[in-house]
């Protein structure tokens, strides 16, 4: 299989949507520019011209209104927000009325299948505004769909799932993951919407990670082999539907159980999947359950203040040891370099 | 232009008739406490739902807001489902699960109304976006109060029908109250929506919103400027709500004083009912006893859907987690 | 010491606050009505006049930003919404701004002492816009504290200590419980925020509490009494800061651990609660947690649904009797008839 | 009325070179990636900002949003602390905690500058309503782009502001583009800002954002009449961003077709420092001599400013959790 980097695997997954679909159109601030969403937004206006990719004025509660309600009409809107931060203007339509849509009008008023995708950024002094990820706040609702998608497959996968899905989908794209490579096969295969996928296989602890920490997970679970810990890594991949057969079945099997997220920890990823495993796979954990997320605080922009902020691929490795018993010795090295030049 | 047959006053009236007599009988059966909804009775604003909704072809879509039970049954909704969603019964038009201020009836070209301000404002507007988009000649109409005036989403969408030039007519039902508070503590003195409404190139007007043939007419002649391509339009109509803002009660019963009685009479005295049947007697358009045989045939109506409501099933307990996602 | 209504009690802290501190406003939709607030405004506006207690348009975002600037020059305003579901509108201003104010400006900008109150509705047909309680969604986010009274001393104790609190502060009070009667100090006696309430002591089972379902854990602790288990009840009060100390010693006291909550499972208070336990009291616990939440749909409104749709006192005795692997007889008469009439 | 001293000229013009200086020199450094904060640079939009704070009193307080740093500096703000937070120093006027768009400064009357759209608008009539409270005779000031005016919380923001006759001036600084959308794309044709401000009951001008003594003349003018208590203004100053939308290179050295480069040289022909200069010569208010003595003196508080602010030190991880609550 041929390699994509995510961003390419995001612009082939809309695309291909696009060529199957032609309700679906593309609009949110900035998806016709040159730039187009960090690349991938540029080959669907190529294609489909300025009748299926348009800008929008900075307006995100209205835009989200109007995607309801061409929805409603047959279409199948794609509204993009080059931050996920900016969606918090856009929660109302969002979560009380897209997520909402389907049941509260017993089923009678149809479906509005509205993606937004949303970009999770990180790092570089973006600050605190331009760096949440708001994926357990939607998730907290019923009648959403939201997911993360970390590995490239993913990015195209879940793209064309989302716009295959009858109902409102959110996907958080995490801006450091739109420059990794990896197979990404050529054929629109959907990755189904509600699936986590074990992305490497261990015995000794599961991690289950979200967005960015997958690739971290993985980083430390390669580590983690050299010092002979076998660790299974479980790609979130959907906060809701939360599928909660794969992470049961991983910690059922490894019995000790980390949960590394890209959101904080209260209310979050990280205490969701611990509080699952606590309440059904109770009997087979041999030991706590941990859970790494952002320091607790709002993000800071100072680049020491920012290492401190963010976990990463060795304090992934650090928690496993020391919930193994173990002593960690230097991990440092594993965490790549942060050569972020921008576009941010 | 737009001189609307004789016809079409008739049907205009009878609109007004259906309207009042329904949300007189559902707020008298409210009292009851076995509609567990809250509910904005709309009486007293019947001639703006009649008036824009028979401006309206069948392939057009309305919208509405909480105060939403004129329009739906403007619109062609029945009785008989709207009366059942408010007694929670599964045969209501939202199967129990929307209650008073999520009605829908797409068959009939009602979408749906919902109870958050302003909400529905951006929703009509992109439905008009996918109907540009499609080239077809439907129209959205939202219907909403002077309150979603003051929430930022009326502008964001002005802004953007607008700037596309969509095929959507926005009503106002400007009743000079949100909930209890006058206009002048929410808008500045001399405030003119219209003014508002053209400063973002909407054409706009103000009408008589207790006279159903004015509205009407000024919805038609809006609407006809819409379908020929001309974008987008406003229509702000005057006119006042009788009940309580949430409730089936006079303000006067439950002692509120945010309103004079004086000043409510004064606009019952400009009734919409009345005022239409009186100018139909009037032009000879039509005799006392058509109106009362159709008042008759009205009530009939409402009181054999009230009935047929109240009777039908509760959803299932089993059923709550049906059309989650 | 007297008894008061919840309600009665919000309105004593609120005029004891405003007696004390001449800087704190009232503002938003009714809160200047006959009715304000179902009564909870109505004393203040006598007392301190339409200077200090004013009515403000439906615009929900503004508002909040405009709170916010007074703060920042002094005044501690107070923002009413009469359903918290409306605050989505407000979230940007709220979680983009207001709090990360101190932190983002490295503490050289001042504070923003915003209050909001906000009223959780629930049944009576109120409908999925109008009965969502957004704890868990805002606690997510540092730099807020959230916090719900659930006994009629805390509405009026956290109502000062949020008034004096130099922060913005959420306070969410649900609707069901304006009308309970409690003891309530004449004094003004803040309940400090972040600090749990042990409400009944036990020794067989912890219940972590929110809100409303601290009323009905107590009833349920009550009958459970009469069947030979001793349930401890603990009042959450407040979702961020959370009082993790008074929550771990509960449960590494009884050993058993439910939590009960009036929000949805995913990423909400019952699965923050116990993942806290199966963290750092794995050693304690005696089987498995067990969250209790709303049932995983948007609200419906149709009465028999509304009665599916809500975990109370049964539901909680049910499920603690469960996790002592004892069955339950008929548990539904512990619950109070639905005789609510309005104004909704 | 207003015509400004010849003090006050010379001080116009030395807050432009000022401004205009401390970016380029800024913009300059950014290119070296050891500022690792998206910035938004002002150049060429400088008589906005300098022409209306030189109408301000110490106790004005002035709100801002991406594009701060104009707004920071003719404020009175330090090029050190804002140098050292571009540097993510510790001694950043926000300690490191904000970075570009995140400046602070209450010290000397610039409360915060915020990075979504529209934000400080609702934010600066908020203080506005505690100024009115109090009785006090102070302003607050909002500077914004043409795209926060596509936001709803602008019109949110008027509609109070003008209901309550608070002392706030909104001063949109429209320089045609919300990063690479043109006008066009984002307004209905034929949009006056004013216009929309004049119907929710604002006084409204529009005025030529490169001339900073139109700028302050008209500025002083609406301000005038916010001080005597006549309610919120809106002022609509016409500019230009010379750079692209964030970062330190022009357009044309990225290759970004969306707009011109003639378009831009226009623009740069009308360079409110050189026609706030020619003008000064004009006049005679000020000689050649003293023009190039004022750009060394402010070249040598750039330059000094910056080195300190490199050479500052940064915040302790330890200090993470500082001001969390
Ligand atoms: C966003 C939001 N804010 C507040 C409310 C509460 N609310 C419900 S109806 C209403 C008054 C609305 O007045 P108006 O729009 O004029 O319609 P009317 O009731 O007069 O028909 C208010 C404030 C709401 N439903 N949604
Ligand atoms: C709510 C929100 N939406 C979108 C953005 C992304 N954004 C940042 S700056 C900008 C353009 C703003 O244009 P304008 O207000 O005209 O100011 P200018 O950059 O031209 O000075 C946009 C869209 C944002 N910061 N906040
Ligand atoms: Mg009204
Ligand atoms: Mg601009």
């Amino acid at each position: 299989m041929r390699n994509l980097t995510y961003a390419e695997a995001l612009s082939e997954g809309l695309v291909q949507a696009m060529e199957q679909d032609p309700a679906i159109f593309v609009t949110g601030i900035a998806v016709d520019y040159s730039s187009g969403i960090f690349g991938t937004t540029v080959e669907a206006l190529r294609r489909f011209g300025p009748s299926r990719v348009f800008d929008a004025p900075a307006m995100e509660n209205a835009l989200t209104g109007i995607a309801i309600g061409a929805a409603a009409m047959g279409k199948r809107p794609v509204v993009v927000h080059p931050r996920n931060d900016f969606m918090f203007l856009a929660f109302d339509q969002l979560i009380n009325l897209a997520a909402k849509w389907r049941y509260m009008y017993g089923g009678r008023a149809g479906r509005v299948p509205v993606v937004v995708r949303a970009v999770v950024g990180k790092g570089w002094g973006q600050g605190a505004t331009h760096s949440q990820s708001l994926h357990a706040t939607l998730a907290h609702f019923p009648g959403l769909k939201v997911v993360l998608p970390a590995l490239p497959a993913d990015a195209k996968g879940l793209t064309l799932a989302a716009l295959q899905d009858d109902g409102p989908v959110v996907i958080l794209e995490h801006r450091s993951l739109f420059g990794l490579s990896g197979p990404v096969p050529e054929e629109p295969v959907p990755t189904p919407l509600g699936v986590a996928n074990v992305v490497r296989a261990g015995t000794d602890v599961t991690v289950v990670a979200a967005s960015l920490m997958v690739v971290e997970a993985l980083r430390a679970a390669a580590e983690l082999e050299k010092e002979g810990v076998s660790v299974e890594v479980v790609d979130i991949r959907s906060v809701r539907p939360l599928d909660e057969a794969t992470i049961l079945a991983s910690v059922r099997k490894t019995g000790r159980l980390l949960v590394a997220d890209t959101s904080w920890e209260l209310y979050g990823v990280s205490s969701e999947v611990a509080a699952l495993a606590a309440e059904r796979a109770f009997a087979d954990l041999k030991g706590p359950v941990r859970r790494l997320a952002l320091a607790n605080c709002p993000a800071p922009v100072s680049a020491p203040l920012e290492a401190a902020f963010y976990p990463k691929a060795s304090t992934i490795a650090t928690a496993v040891l020391s919930m193994l018993r173990r002593t960690a010795g230097p991990l440092g090295g594993i965490d790549p370099a942060d050569d972020f030049k921008g576009p941010y | 232009m737009h001189s609307p047959t004789i016809e079409t006053r008739r049907r205009l009236y009878q609109s007004v008739l259906r309207l009042r007599r329904t949300e007189e009988r559902l707020a008298a059966l409210y009292r009851d406490q076995e509609m567990r909804t809250p509910t904005h009775f709309g009486v007293g604003q019947e001639a703006v739902a009649a008036g824009v909704c028979e401006a309206l072809d069948a392939q057009d879509v309305v919208y509405s807001h909480h105060r939403c039970h004129n329009h739906y049954l403007a619109r062609g909704g029945s009785v008989f489902a709207l009366a059942a969603e408010l007694y929670g019964r599964d045969e209501g038009c939202s199967r129990g699960r929307g209650g008073s201020v999520h009605l829908t009836g797409p068959d009939h070209g009602f979408m749906i109304s919902s109870a958050i301000l302003g909400q529905t404002i951006a929703v009509a507007t992109g439905s008009a976006l996918a109907f540009k988009m499609d080239g077809v000649p439907r129209v959205a109409v939202a219907f909403f109060g002077d309150a979603a005036c003051e929430e930022g989403i009326f502008y964001e969408s002005l802004n953007y029908a607008a700037t596309h030039g969509l095929p959507v007519l926005l009503v106002c039902e400007n009743n000079l109250y949100s909930t209890e508070s006058p206009l002048q503590v929410r808008q500045p003195s001399g405030t003119q929506l219209c003014e508002r409404a053209a400063a973002f190139k909407l054409r706009a007007e103000q009408v008589d919103g207790n006279d159903v043939f004015a509205v009407h007419q000024a919805a038609s002649r809006l609407l006809d400027g819409v379908r020929q391509g001309r974008g987008p339009a406003f229509l702000e109509c005057m006119t006042y709500r009788w009940l309580e803002h949430v409730g089936p009660c006079f303000d006067h019963e439950m002692n509120r004083s945010y309103r004079s009685r004086e000043e409510l009479e004064a606009w019952m005295e400009r009734c919409p009912l009345r005022r239409a049947g009186d100018a139909l007697l009037a032009q000879g358009a039509a005799t006392r006893d058509e109106l009362e045989a159709w008042r008759v045939d009205v009530d009939h109506e409402v009181e054999e859907a009230v009935a047929r409501a109240k009777a039908g099933s509760w959803p299932e307990p089993e059923s709550l987690f049906d059309n989650v996602y």
